[in-house]
């Protein structure tokens, strides 16, 4: 196959084809990659303008900029968006889909035509959901909790098929990258010496693969349950709407470690490039992905503690959330040995990295508190809950995304984003970030329950200093963009291994060319060799 | 496409492979991983059978009483028939006996058809007596009494005939989605482009429709022959 | 990694004429076995004989008897997370507060 | 350097001390008891949050890369290290688990001879009925504004809720106006409970200190959610009597109530109040009693047993009695005559 060489040194993904066409039709993974970039870009904006405008709800007690309904609809979109169009499909479709492939050594993913149709299917279901703006928005949380949402709403309808929808996006990445990581990794690449990166997303995709189905029909009998009113959530019927929240969780559980096993994945790669060594236990780091992903569905329960589910229930899933904390626990003590004896560089991406070990350490000790039962009962549904689910998927996800995001531009671009701005964002995003969620932590404590419109007066000054921490965030992002959009402009040149990484993408050029690599490489050590 | 290429011995395998036998093996992958998602999505309408049937026996005993045995035992003979069939049509490919092959895909696809008018007789004859899910039923409790020799009709008879109505049209679905699909490969098959050293679409379509049938394997006890 | 380009198994047409037999018989059975009262063990009767009839079908039908670990591996994985999914919510319902319907 | 650490825990940890001060004041015993489970887990948090960051911010400094060339370590694993940091933390979760667990027992069971309030919720508000017949609902303040339902329960006494979600206005027809979950949430007293439409759910508190306590609604139920508030006002047991008693209470009790619905509603043809033996199984002594049901299995005689019997006779049938026999009385009894029925089969002990 090497035989296709390049016709031209220059020669690589962006410009081996030209036009709209030729990117709509694509079947090249690094370009599909950067279509679902560009979508989860956009979705991330409307997240985030829906974030914005619940915090400045927020400002002050009673109604400050819109009405009490219309608040409602705004969390709600806020939620499904970045749930199901930013956070699942963020690192996986975006960086995984770029990078997995090129990791392995492989020419593309194993099916791709269908890695062209998840991304259609996003659209579609992101098409479906906001369809539902035109009934009048559905107002039910993303958690479309039942019998309230059973109401024979367009509105829902549209939301439960659009979820539907992309719920197949996300199955078809995750069954692409499980037959990838099997069956294209290059000679010599074995699955002790696969990036973790690529654990990460092979772990991920198992949850994907076999957790999303469930939401698929959970959200389909949703439907049902208002075109119909088959009754199987509806009391009326002697239907259980507890039930609803087993089947919507066990998807929605798995679904948080879909969210965040990825950004575990980015992280490794990170701290082993700029602290230029070799990543400490790599086996365990790999085997907690798994046992992550595998442990993730028999918790589901700890979101129903006080839901009226039995007490032996609640019990049983309180011990099973404590195992979880523990394979956390030893990625986050492998990623500080790393740093020991290391040659720290502390680029934008490696702030980014150790921003997220920051945050996820909070983020994950308070997932200790939620788990405890008894302090759970009185956690339960406050903003500690909030707090505690945004310090791990925006502290989390959403750091490493960033991170990624800089750590490979001049892999997917050629070129170097200015550092110093990205660095900027990152403190922007970094500090507005604890200014507004730190509080919630405290405001929860106290009692101030979540997916509230209004509150009493004593819990405004926390309020107050969490709607300005939302605007830090929202510089910072902007920022962000625009480094990210100068980097893509004017950028300079960056050469194939600008970082000094060891893993395969950083032996091909950058940006890479078609096949990713010239000669199919071969691979004789593990990921990390950094003597 | 440009991504395709031919290799010496004249059967096609994306570029991103090595060999046929690497794709097809690849492929086959793919499909069991996509037939595992399916039985997880089933599965769902399973667990929430499995609990109600715990929570209201009499309903699903009542309920079961409308549907006749006869048309869910000939269905079932027929879809393993056309499993059957389905399997001779891969069988015919990989000794390269086109005829024979699409024979048999063509009997697979009568099958299903036969399969859905069936259905479709099921169907209206509980439409008419107002069987319906949920809101939608319409059944007059007396009436209804005395087509199940006078048993008790539940309150929440319904909720039998939306799972009855769930299960079957989300299975239904599938057997149309199959259908086409089984037309797609009788139509390569007649042309002739497959063959022993590459038939990876049949052998996909027919893995998909011998997990329609496995569905309906279950479902027929279940929704027919509740005791 | 090598993928030699090795015979796919080809089964018998005999194999699955027995098979189609046998599947026809279960059928049988699953009919007349539903005259029978088992009490309590009727669901597990029904269930079993279907599994049988499922095995079958996976086996040879689909190949899975003579197919490689890692597809048979995929396909327990469903069957066995949905078994867990099964398993955690019915413990839920039958130790809560007997769950009482209104109707 | 390496004892910084320390110095910072030793500067944290009276401040952590006091870290129930996040918390409202704890109202209650088991409010007590979650606070140390709080600050328990406040103190080990912020001791892993000190070594992972701190030891992570001390290696930034310290290995700050020097030139383009650095060599670094190769050290790959330490089973040793990698052992310790995996079970120690186990061991602190396993810790907080049991002791979570025994707290949560004590929260789910609540102690005899509770006094008995009956909870209901809508959207978007709370109703207290007592046994007496007594009914709190929400009102309107001086100002014109709406003021929260005030719950009066005697200081040091438990008290227990049973509570179930129902309708906008009772009885409605209307397919959109269906009971949906509510929860209920006292910060004071650090419990909650989600209030699910078509059974009852129960929870217990028994508050200490008099004094004024707020009540949430913390499962989202609309547009009306967070205006959606009770109080509880906890006063001497004297007062509470005194309160209870005062007017504004039903014209009978609950007892009473279901008495009359006994007679009216024709149960005493079938149920007998003494203990013979009639149609069906008798009221006398059947409160809390553990009954046999036809077809296998028991079932406890509690509200949920006897509102299931009411509303759907042929669910559960006594073992030994006809099944079929007694008609549904659903559309006949209010989800109130329900309760009253229940309160008065409480009486005959």
């Amino acid at each position: 196959m090497a035989t296709a060489t390049a016709h031209h040194e220059n020669s690589n993904y962006l410009n081996h084809e030209k036009g709209l066409w030729s990117w709509l039709t694509t079947l090249d993974h690094k370009r599909i990659g950067l279509l679902y970039f560009i979508t989860v870009a956009l979705f991330f904006l409307v997240g985030g303008i829906f974030a914005l405008l619940i915090r400045t709800e927020l400002y002050s007690v009673g109604e400050t900029i819109m009405t009490a309904e219309q608040y409602a609809r705004v969390m709600t979109y806020h939620g499904a968006v970045m749930v199901f169009l930013v956070i699942i499909p963020g690192i996986p479709a975006f960086l995984g889909n770029f990078f997995l492939p090129i990791q392995i050594g492989a020419k593309d993913v194993a099916f791709p035509r269908l890695n062209l149709l998840s991304w259609y299917c996003l659209l579609l279901g992101a098409g479906i959901a906001l369809t539902s703006l035109f009934f009048g928005g559905a107002d039910t949380g993303w958690t479309f909790y039942t019998p309230y949402s059973i109401k024979h709403s367009p509105a829902v309808i549209c939301m439960a098929l659009g979820v539907f929808v992309a719920g197949f996006s996300s199955i078809l990445t995750g069954l692409n990258f499980v037959v990838t990581t099997h069956k294209l990794r290059a000679p010599g690449m074995t699955m002790n010496r696969i990036p973790l990166f690529v654990w990460a997303l092979y772990s991920t995709a198992i949850i994907q693969v076999l957790a999303t189905p469930v939401l698929g029909i959970t959200v389909l009998l949703l439907a049902a349950e208002n075109i119909f009113g088959i009754g199987f959530f509806d009391p009326a019927l002697g239907g259980d709407p507890v039930l609803f929240q087993h089947f919507f969780w066990f998807y929605s559980h798995p679904a948080v470690y879909i969210m965040i096993l990825p950004a575990f994945g980015v992280i490794s790669e990170l701290i082993t490039t700029f602290a230029r060594k070799t990543i400490f236990g790599y086996t365990a780091i790999a085997y907690s992905s798994l046992a992550i992903a595998a442990v993730s569905f028999f918790v589901w329960g700890h979101h129903m503690f006080v839901s009226g589910q039995s007490e032996f229930a609640g019990i049983v899933f309180s011990f099973l959330t404590m195992l979880v904390g523990v394979p956390t626990a030893i990625k986050l003590f492998n990623w500080m040995a790393t740093l020991y004896k290391g040659s720290i560089n502390l680029s934008a991406p490696m702030l980014y990295a150790l921003g997220f070990m920051f945050l996820f350490t909070i983020g994950g000790v308070t997932g200790i508190f939620l788990a405890t039962i008894a302090t759970d009962v009185h956690f339960h549904d406050t903003y500690f809950v909030v707090a505690h689910f945004h310090y791990v998927m925006v502290g989390g996800t959403l750091m490493s995304i960033m991170g990624g995001i800089f750590y490979w531009f001049p892999k997917m671009f050629g070129r170097l984003c200015n550092d110093a701005w990205a660095r900027v964002s990152f403190v922007f995003i970094f500090v507005g970030f604890n200014v507004t969620f730190f509080p919630q932590f405290v405001l929860g404590s106290l009692g101030m329950p979540r997916r509230y419109f209004d509150y009493l007066p004593e819990f405004q000054h926390l309020n107050r200093i969490s709607t300005i921490g939302s605007y830090l965030i929202g510089i910072g992002f902007i920022v962000g963009l625009i480094t990210i959009i100068h980097g893509l402009l004017k950028g300079e040149k960056s050469g194939p291994n600008p970082w000094g990484g060891k893993t395969l993408e950083w032996t091909t050029a950058s940006p890479p060319p078609h096949e990713n690599f010239l000669t199919t490489p071969v691979v004789t050590a593990g990921p990390y060799e950094y003597r | 496409m440009s991504t395709v290429k031919s290799s010496s011995t004249g059967h096609h395998h994306a570029h991103h492979y090595e060999s046929a036998d690497h794709e097809y093996q690849s492929s086959k992958q793919g499909v069991w991983l996509f037939l595992c998602t399916e039985i997880l999505m089933f599965g769902g309408l399973f667990v929430g059978y499995a609990i109600f049937h715990h929570l209201f026996p009499e309903t699903f005993k009542v309920g079961s009483k409308f549907t006749d045995v006869r048309y869910g035992a000939t269905n079932t003979v027929v879809l393993l028939a056309s499993s059957l069939s389905m399997a001779l049509g891969i069988y015919y490919n990989q000794i390269r006996d086109k005829n024979k092959a699409v024979m048999a895909l063509l009997f697979t696809l009568l099958c299903g058809v036969i399969f859905m008018v069936i259905k479709y007789l099921e169907y209206s004859h509980k439409i008419h007596l107002g069987l319906m899910p949920g809101d939608w039923y319409r059944g007059n409790a007396e009436e209804l009494a005395q087509y199940v020799g006078g048993l008790e009709i539940p309150k929440n008879l319904p909720l039998y005939f939306s799972f009855y109505f769930m299960m079957t049209g989300l299975h239904g679905i599938h057997v149309l989605v199959g259908m086409g699909l089984i037309t797609w490969v009788t139509i390569r098959t007649a042309r002739g482009e497959f063959g022993p050293e590459y038939y990876t679409p049949v052998e996909g379509v027919g893995l998909f429709w011998h997990l329609v049938d496995l569905v309906w394997i279950y479902l027929f006890p279940l929704l027919y022959l509740v005791s | 990694m090598a993928h030699g380009t090795h015979e796919h198994h080809i089964i018998p047409l005999k194999t699955y004429w027995t098979v189609f037999a046998a599947l026809i018989f279960l059928t049988v059975v699953t009919v007349a076995a539903a005259q029978i009262d088992f009490g309590a063990l009727n669901a597990l009767v029904a269930f079993g004989i279907a599994s049988v009839k499922a095995s079958l079908v996976l086996g040879i039908f689909m190949h899975l008897k003579y197919d490689n670990m890692m597809n048979r591996v995929i396909i327990g994985s469903g069957v066995f997370f949905l078994l867990l999914f099964w398993f955690f919510s019915i413990i839920d319902i039958v130790t809560r507060i007997p769950q009482n319907s209104t109707l | 350097m390496s004892f910084k650490p320390l110095v910072l825990l030793s500067l944290l940890l009276p401040g952590v001390a006091g870290a129930s001060t996040f918390m409202p004041p704890a109202a209650t015993v088991t409010a007590g008891e979650v606070d140390s489970v709080y600050a328990f887990l406040l103190i080990t948090s912020l001791i892993s949050f000190i070594i992972l960051i701190g030891g992570m911010i001390f290696f930034v400094f310290k290995y700050k890369r020097k030139s383009a060339t650095d060599k670094t370590a190769y050290i790959t694993h330490d089973h040793t290290l990698e052992f310790v940091w995996s079970f120690i933390p186990f061991l602190i979760f396993m810790f907080v688990f049991a002791w979570g667990w025994k707290i949560y027992h004590d929260m789910r069971h609540s102690p005899e001879g509770a006094l008995e309030v009956h909870v209901m919720a809508k959207k978007w508000d709370w109703r207290f009925l007592y046994k007496n017949g007594k009914e709190v609902t929400s009102g309107l303040d001086d100002k014109g504004q709406k003021a929260p339902a005030t719950m009066v329960v005697p200081v040091g006494k438990p008290v227990k809720l049973i509570m179930a979600s129902e309708k906008i206005s009772a009885g409605s027809t209307d397919p959109m106006d269906r009971p949906v979950l509510h929860s209920f949430f006292i910060p004071a007293a650090r419990i909650k409970q989600d209030v699910v439409p078509g059974r009852y759910t129960t929870m217990w508190f028994q508050l200490d200190q008099p004094g004024d306590y707020w009540v949430f609604c913390t499962e989202f139920c609309g547009s009306g959610h967070s205006a959606m508030k009770a109080r509880i006002s906890a006063v001497p047991v004297a007062d509470f009597e005194k309160w209870l008693a005062a007017e504004g209470t039903g014209e009978m009790t609950l007892a009473d109530k279901g008495r009359a619905l006994y007679s009216s509603k024709a149960c005493a043809g079938c149920h007998s109040a003494d203990g013979t033996r009639v149609v069906g199984p008798t009221f006398k002594s059947a409160w809390g009693a553990s009954r046999d049901i036809e077809g296998g299995g028991k079932a406890t005689v509690d509200e949920n047993y006897v509102r299931e019997s009411i509303l759907n006779p042929n669910a559960k049938v006594a073992a030994g009695y006809p099944a079929g026999v007694m008609p549904t009385f659903a559309g006949q009894l209010s989800d109130d005559d329900v309760k009253a029925l229940i309160e008065f089969i409480k009486t005959l002990k």
